[in-house]
């Protein structure tokens, strides 16, 4: 398929020179060190709840981003995974009294489980038909949760108990459920890095940079496909399942349409096909978002011209002009 | 000159069995026939040039045998085996490999991930394994530094496969198809947008990777196939025009019309 | 039950403020501070919206910008109708920025999220838009007042007003999610303990800007009554559409759920002849006439249900705090709890245990353009409907906080 | 004979050319094709673009009529200088393009194939004149463009170019994959395009037929220009050419 | 009298008028994307907005000019089709290297831009457009009321399908336009301007959308949101359709609207859903769509 990663719209290409992909291996070691510190401090200046929430997004937006940044693949049909799995732990947790850590897994699994089923549906179709079938695929799992007795309708599932994590650390203090979020944010973008770096990973960049020629190698190209869209759906299901319990509600705001703009709008902005572009993303749009909120309609004009802007003139989002820059990947 | 039918074995000038086998191959674009019913018969260890002048069909047919297009009609076998309807993923994983007529190469990957990938499928039937290090590659690191030395691009190894010039790319794109170890090589064009050194340097690759394996291209460069090739099948109007080696097929009357008109004198 | 003691802890120390208000009143940080999160770009912009910072300014000016010696300080966010902007905005006004009350807008999903969020850090609620009768039946908290109106004054109130007024066979065209559900469901109770009768009734999916189907199947079902149990688009297309149809000359047209900017953007043309529920009508007195106007000069707009609404719940929190001296939730609520309210809004409103305030409805009809003298001379009223009649009784309650007090 | 036609008179061989290409530099894609080719076309003169296959030929007749991704050099039209120009405004100096495969319009009608080139100069041919030029295709006017025979597509490619009013006309391998009946009537009418005062630059592969219709034979290969032949010579060069052609 | 499961024949004939009407709208829509795709290879995100924007320009007309109802069904178009010019010439001109996704993205961002501004400017509750007077009231048919405005919907939409048709298979500029759509470059170096048919081509099938917006004002609520939704909608039944061709977008367009219209009677839940299942129904078997041509 044409991708959107390469091409024209390529990540910054860094010319190597031996031994480079060591030396960015040690810069991403550093950021990674870096982050965790900053995860340490940040709650002192910033609101933790807040920081949460940037997590969650931010992690939304590593999962999204490995479909597309990795695996060429836009799909604008991602709230479906991060919403679902939102109410499938809410709805554990409150109901069924899964505990914390249970309740995320299963989230985790329900995203995944749909995305093989609209994955499976969608990767027959390539490139601009591939974005419109997820999209609709989406749209539908967004009605079934407005109409499905056990999501709440438009009340949604509130009053999720955060509970005890493994029945002893009480989440219910945020400082604790900041460091079970820390953590399993640090987590998953270790696991995401690894993913990238994985052989999976290599075989996912060459279908993305050139799929007929990886096919002629003997890859089965579609079955990357959907095992990376599996992946995503799962991460980002584990997304929105943790954020059922920072905000201790799942509702149909995770699972519309303009929940999956606003997460290929983080990765536009940091940058597709980095690593550590959706971070910066998720941190800029949610940002904006709570401290936009007095403007009224102006936060969806604004979001409106941030995408505007990006698609013009910055394709390489803020941490790929960077990585271009320094001539490192990022 | 007595005319060689293709399927007239006791022609033959060389090789073993028959390795790729394709009969009555068609193909028909809305109305249009790229392809009408080719035979064509590789046999093991030659070189085998499928040449004719542009809109011959050369490439339509190139892409039914690597089941990049699905024929309309006709039967392609491989080894004795029915290709026809199979994907070419599958195909690929028989040892029946394809290079492209424009530089195929991955170019976000350097010049030795780009031959990796092609090994990568060694080390576990599957890579769908996502949770494993990449430290289980650099064990293949060695074998993909060799053959990137082969077509001489060891000074490139780190460098991303984008910057390359289009010799290199040709290069390393032949690299990594030799990394599979196919048995049977299907070349589309290996010398299209070449220079005289690069054509050169191109042509002894090929004839070294040919021992003990089977190669089919695509070439317009005449001078290139009648070096390379043992036996050579031209295409014109989507159909077989002569079959032979080079002296038989140059000097076949409807050869030389075909590529450089009847004399209208 | 903790809640309980809480209310009696409450109760107490009402008693013991009342008594030397002054004296005990402690207000933190100098400052009253007074938060509204609301639906400013969305839906129900027009319905709340920048009207209702409008109308809460007024409230605030009314005091002359302090109470009992403290600012009163107004901040106000758009939750662009997601509870978790919502919830997370409150959480920081209340942990960072000190705020002492909080309004909510419409969006169910946010006004259930901020009441946990209240409850939690004691501070009091005031809910406005939020239809959802949980706020004040299984998610009831001490600190929860649900202020204009909900399902249960809109269905029960409608119901009964409507079948008395001699609709008997009702059709049913409802929103296939809770909103409408709970309203058919209600509204079907109430209909057959007047003596009523449900013909039929369709869900469809919201936003299916497209009715004419939907309403045919109504037309044909023979019904007196036709009640659209939906909201916002999807009530302003089945209207349209029905006034197409000719619904309105064999069928009643009941509109559930409806603001007057509703009413304003369907035109009268379209939307003559219509049954519906209101909490308030700026044309029902003089009284309301001179805060409609005052309201009008502000933001040439009529102010809906809602906005007086949050004018009068600022105004009854104020009081509570000039009244107690105090701003800690419990006191406050406890207080407001005690008082009824007579304002603009209501006349001698109850807020009860269940944070549930109690006031009169009024079912409405919307005029002709002939009948229609002035700008926004829209309605013309039917019947009041008493509130106790559009409330859950005692019995029905599944709030513990009022089913296991003593009272 | 159209008489249209006749209007026009053969410029004098010594005449300022009408095309000059100069130190053409191209690519496609990535790589880099032409490397400065450079060849001259005066008024009424037929040259051929000669060569084997990937030597440039076509890539040539793109950076001139200007559809190729990126061109450096220079490319003059009757003196006006051509190399910036949007494909569209050259096109309108005159030059009337037969691209390789012909270009024959799946979703249009011969007779929609025939009108769709704009006219971009006065004195141009009318419908009637190419159909009687053309007979073949006013009977099929009405079908499929892409459901004509070869030589009539080619007819029809050529056909389309004359009612512009383009007087140079750029003409890709017009007899590629064409029986030798039709190879024969194309050259006819190439012959009396000529007489009629067309300046044509042709790119063939089958230098027989090219011998039949050309005044100057130009020789590329590695995207370069490597000799320049007079048809009268070409006899003499063929052994030079068979080398070039890599026959 | 006659029954299909428990359903009135004549009642059922009925809904499938009301199917038409309602595909009347999903037609032009479609039309309008496929046209833009078709040249352009732009998904046009942006398309439910500029039907928005058709809706309100009429009310603007009415309420700032006194322009009625026939001429804004003019007027309103024209001007929705200039602002699609004028954004077509801004911005998406200077995306035509770029992966198709971008045009995607961009569009997207625009119909965030319009919708927010008409949103702030407007409001959300919508606005009243009335009938025009000449089409108010309804016929009586034998097996339904009919009102004429409806029945105008359709014929005009019918019309305007079918008149988009002829223009693009029988006119010089369709003929031009169908070219492009093959080979953009060869037209080009016919002579013809390729960015001007591109701007033009854009600003057409903006204006289709904005047509499809006045049609709507008087039936439906006119606020900002109303595109934001049956544009998915549209894009499913665009992939269902496989904009193959320009007729396969009008039959698709129209014939979902029938089944939409019959699932509201037998399964009225579903009618919000059954055009994303039938999509994917669709995928399963035939993944270029029902006209769509392979690959």
């Amino acid at each position: 398929m044409v991708d959107i990663a390469s091409g024209s719209a390529a990540p910054a290409r860094i010319p190597a020179t031996g031994g480079a992909s060591r030396d960015a291996a040690a810069l991403h070691r550093a950021i990674f060190i870096g982050l965790a510190a900053l995860l340490v401090v940040a709650p002192f200046a910033l609101y933790p709840v807040f920081l949460m929430k940037v997590m969650c997004f931010a992690l939304f937006a590593v999962a999204f981003n490995l479909l597309l940044g990795y695996g060429g693949l836009l799909s604008f049909g991602h709230a479906a995974y991060f919403g679902m799995a939102s109410y499938a732990a809410a709805y554990a947790a409150k109901v069924w009294g899964f505990t914390p850590e249970l309740a995320i897994l299963l989230g985790t699994f329900v995203g995944g489980l749909l995305g093989l089923v609209f994955g499976a549906l969608a990767i027959r179709r390539q490139g601009i038909y591939f974005s419109m079938i997820t999209l609709a695929l989406a749209q539908m799992a967004f009605f079934f949760c407005l109409q499905a007795p056990f999501t709440g309708g438009e009340d949604g599932i509130q009053g999720v108990p955060r509970g005890k994590l493994f029945g002893l650390i009480d989440l219910s203090d945020d400082r604790a459920l900041y460091v079970f979020v820390a953590i399993v944010f640090l987590g998953a973008l270790a696991l995401v890095y690894r993913i990238i770096h994985s052989p999976f990973g290599q075989a996912l960049k060459a279908i993305r940079d050139n799929e007929p020629r990886a096919i002629s190698l003997g890859y089965r190209a579609s079955q990357y496909k959907l095992a990376v869209f599996v992946l995503s759906a799962s991460l980002a299901g584990l997304a929105g399942a943790t954020k059922a319990f920072v905000f201790q509600l799942a509702t149909l705001t995770d699972v519309h349409w303009s929940m999956s703009g606003e997460v290929v709008l983080m990765t536009l902005v940091g940058g597709m096909g980095t690593i550590f572009g959706p971070l910066v993303g998720a941190l800029v749009t949610v940002t904006m978002q709570n401290y936009l909120a007095q403007f009224g309609a102006w936060v969806t004009i604004i979001q409106g011209v941030v995408f505007v802007v990006c698609v013009l003139l910055f394709r390489q989002g803020v941490v790929g002009l960077i990585a271009k820059f320094i001539r490192k990947p990022l | 000159m007595p005319e060689i039918r293709p399927t007239d074995d006791a022609t033959g000038s060389a090789g073993g069995e028959i390795v790729l086998q394709a009969e009555g191959l068609s193909k028909n674009f809305a109305g249009f026939s790229a392809v009408s019913g080719v035979d064509l018969a590789v046999r093991r260890g030659t070189i085998h040039a499928l040449i004719g002048p542009n809109g011959a069909g050369k490439t339509t047919c190139f892409n039914l045998l690597t089941k990049f297009l699905t024929p309309t009609g006709g039967v392609i076998r491989y080894m004795g085996r029915d290709i026809t309807r199979m994907k070419p993923a599958d195909v690929a994983r028989l040892g029946l490999v394809r290079s492209f007529q424009i530089s195929a190469v991955f170019p976000n990957l350097t010049v030795k991930e780009n031959v990796r990938i092609a090994l990568q499928r060694r080390i576990r039937g599957s890579s769908l394994d996502f949770w494993r290090s990449e430290s289980v590659l650099h064990a293949l690191d060695q074998d993909a530094l060799a053959l990137v030395e082969d077509v001489g691009l060891s000074a490139y190894a780190e460098h991303l496969a984008v910057e390359l010039s289009y010799g290199r790319k040709r290069a390393l794109e032949i690299a990594t198809t030799l990394a599979l170890k196919p048995d049977m090589l299907l070349l589309d064009e290996p010398m299209a947008g070449m220079g005289h050194e690069d054509i050169d340097r191109t042509a002894a690759l090929i004839k070294r990777v040919s021992r003990n394996r089977t190669i089919l291209m695509v070439e317009h460069n005449l001078s290139v196939v009648a070096s390379l090739s043992d036996r050579i099948t031209v295409l014109a109007r989507g159909q077989v025009l002569s079959e032979g080696d080079y002296a038989t097929v140059s000097t076949n009357p409807r050869v030389i019309e075909a590529y450089i008109g009847a004399g209208h004198a | 039950m903790i809640s309980k003691a809480r209310l009696l802890a409450g109760a107490a120390m009402l008693g013991l403020a009342a008594q030397d208000a002054p004296a005990a009143a402690q207000v933190s940080g100098d400052t009253i501070k007074i938060g509204l999160i609301t639906d400013m770009s969305g839906m129900y912009a027009d319905a709340d919206g920048s009207g209702g910072a409008e109308a809460v300014r007024m409230a605030i000016e009314d005091f002359g910008g302090e109470v009992a010696g403290n600012k009163i300080e107004f901040v106000v966010a758009d939750h662009q109708n997601k509870a978790d902007i919502g919830a997370a905005r409150v959480r920081e006004w209340i942990d960072r920025d000190g705020v002492d009350m909080v309004i909510a807008g419409p969006n169910s999903s946010v006004g259930l999220a901020v009441a946990k969020i209240a409850a939690d850090k004691k501070k009091p609620f005031i809910a406005i838009g939020s239809t959802s009768s949980r706020l004040t039946n299984e998610e009831c908290t001490p600190f929860t007042i649900h202020y204009a109106y909900d399902t249960v004054s809109l269905s029960k109130g409608t119901g009964a007003a409507v079948v008395a007024d001699g609709g008997k066979s009702w059709f049913f065209l409802t929103a296939d999610y809770v909103f409408g559900a709970s309203i058919e469901k209600d509204t079907r109770a109430v209909i057959a303990a007047k003596g009523g009768t449900v013909a039929g009734s369709i869900k469809h999916p919201l936003g299916a800007s497209d009715f004419s189907s939907f309403l045919l199947q109504a037309q044909g079902s023979g019904a007196d009554v036709l009640a659209l149990a939906n909201a916002g688009a999807d009530t302003i297309n089945a209207i349209k559409a029905a006034d197409e149809f000719g619904v309105g000359q064999s069928m009643k047209l009941v509109a559930m759920n409806m603001y007057l900017t509703d009413v304003h953007a369907l035109g009268l043309q379209v939307a003559k002849g219509l049954y519906m529920t209101d909490g308030w009508y700026w044309d029902l007195n003089d009284e309301t006439r001179a805060w409609g106007k005052k309201f009008f000069d502000r933001t040439n707009k009529m102010p809906t249900l809602l906005q007086v609404a949050d004018y009068s719940a600022v105004r009854t929190y104020l009081e509570a705090v000039k009244a107690t001296g105090a701003d800690d939730g419990e006191t406050i609520v406890a207080r407001m709890k005690a008082t009824p309210v007579n304002d603009v809004f209501v006349k001698d409103g109850v807020i009860r245990p269940d944070g549930r305030m109690v006031h009169d409805m009024y079912l409405m009809q919307v005029k002709t353009p002939e009948e229609s003298k002035y700008p926004w001379d829209y309605y013309k009223l039917v019947k009041v409907i008493p509130g106790e009649d559009a409330a859950t009784s005692k019995a029905e309650s599944r709030c513990t906080l009022w089913t296991n007090a003593t009272q | 004979m159209p008489e249209a036609l006749l209007a026009e008179r053969p410029v004098p061989a010594s005449a300022a050319p009408l095309l000059s290409v100069d130190d053409l530099e191209g690519w496609y894609g990535e790589s880099h094709v032409l490397h400065g080719v450079g060849f001259d076309v005066k008024p009424g003169e037929v040259v051929t673009l000669l060569g084997r296959n990937g030597a440039g030929k076509t890539t040539t007749l793109r950076a001139i009529i200007g559809i190729l991704g990126r061109r450096r050099g220079s490319v003059t039209v009757k003196g006006v200088e051509a190399i910036a120009m949007p494909s569209r405004l050259i096109a309108r100096l005159g030059v009337g393009y037969v691209p390789e495969e012909r270009g024959i319009f799946a979703s249009l009608t011969v007779a929609e194939n025939l009108t769709l080139p704009p006219q971009v100069k006065p004195g141009g041919l009318t419908l009637k004149q190419i159909y009687e030029l053309f007979p073949n295709l006013e009977e099929r006017a009405g079908s499929q463009g892409t459901k004509l025979s070869g030589g009539e597509q080619q007819m029809l490619a050529i056909g389309r170019i004359l009612r512009t009013g383009a007087k140079l006309l750029l003409l890709d391998e017009p007899t590629e994959g064409l029986a030798p009946v039709i190879v024969e009537q194309i050259g006819r009418t190439l012959r009396m395009l000529k007489t009629e005062g067309f300046t044509i630059l042709l790119v063939e592969q089958n230098f027989r037929f090219a011998q039949t219709v050309a005044d100057r034979h130009v020789v590329i290969e590695q995207g370069r220009v490597i000799d320049t032949i007079p048809n009268a010579d070409l006899d003499a060069n063929l052994g030079k050419l068979k080398t070039y052609l890599g026959v | 009298m006659a029954t299909l499961f428990g359903v009135p024949l004549q009642a059922l004939s009925g809904q499938l008028l009301l199917g038409l009407i309602n595909g009347s709208f999903y037609a032009i829509l479609s039309l309008g994307l496929a046209v833009i795709f078709g040249l352009l290879n732009i998904i046009n995100f942006a398309h439910g907005a500029q039907y928005m924007m058709g809706a309100f320009v009429a009310w603007m007309l009415l309420n700032y000019a006194g322009v009625g109802y026939w001429p804004a069904l003019l007027i309103a178009p024209v001007f929705v089709g200039l602002s699609g010019v004028l954004l077509e010439r801004v911005l998406i001109a200077r995306l035509y290297k770029l992966d198709h996704l971008y045009g995607l993205l961009l569009t997207f961002g625009v119909a965030l831009i319009v919708q927010g501004l008409f949103r702030n400017h407007f409001g959300a509750s919508g606005l009243p457009y009335a009938i025009p007077a000449e089409l108010s009231g309804g016929h009586r048919l034998p097996f339904m009321f009919l009102p004429t405005y409806r029945g105008w919907v359709v014929v005009a939409s019918l019309a305007v399908c079918l008149a988009t048709w002829l223009a693009i298979e029988k006119t010089k500029l369709g003929a031009y336009l169908r070219a492009a759509t093959e080979n953009p470059a060869l037209v080009q170096a016919f002579g013809v301007n390729v960015p001007l048919l591109l701007t033009l081509t854009y600003g057409f099938g903006v204006a289709l959308a904005g047509f499809a917006g006045v049609l709507a004002a008087p039936v439906l609520s006119v606020n900002p949101n109303m595109g934001a939704d049956i544009i998915i909608v549209v894009f499913a039944v665009v992939v269902i359709g496989g904009m193959g061709s320009i007729l396969g977008a009008i039959v698709t367009g129209f014939g979902l609207g029938v089944v939409e219209g019959l699932v509201k009677v037998f399964y009225p839940e579903g009618s919000a859903t059954v055009i994303f299942v039938i999509m994917a129904l669709v995928l399963l078997v035939k993944p270029a769509g029902l006209f769509g041509r392979t690959a």
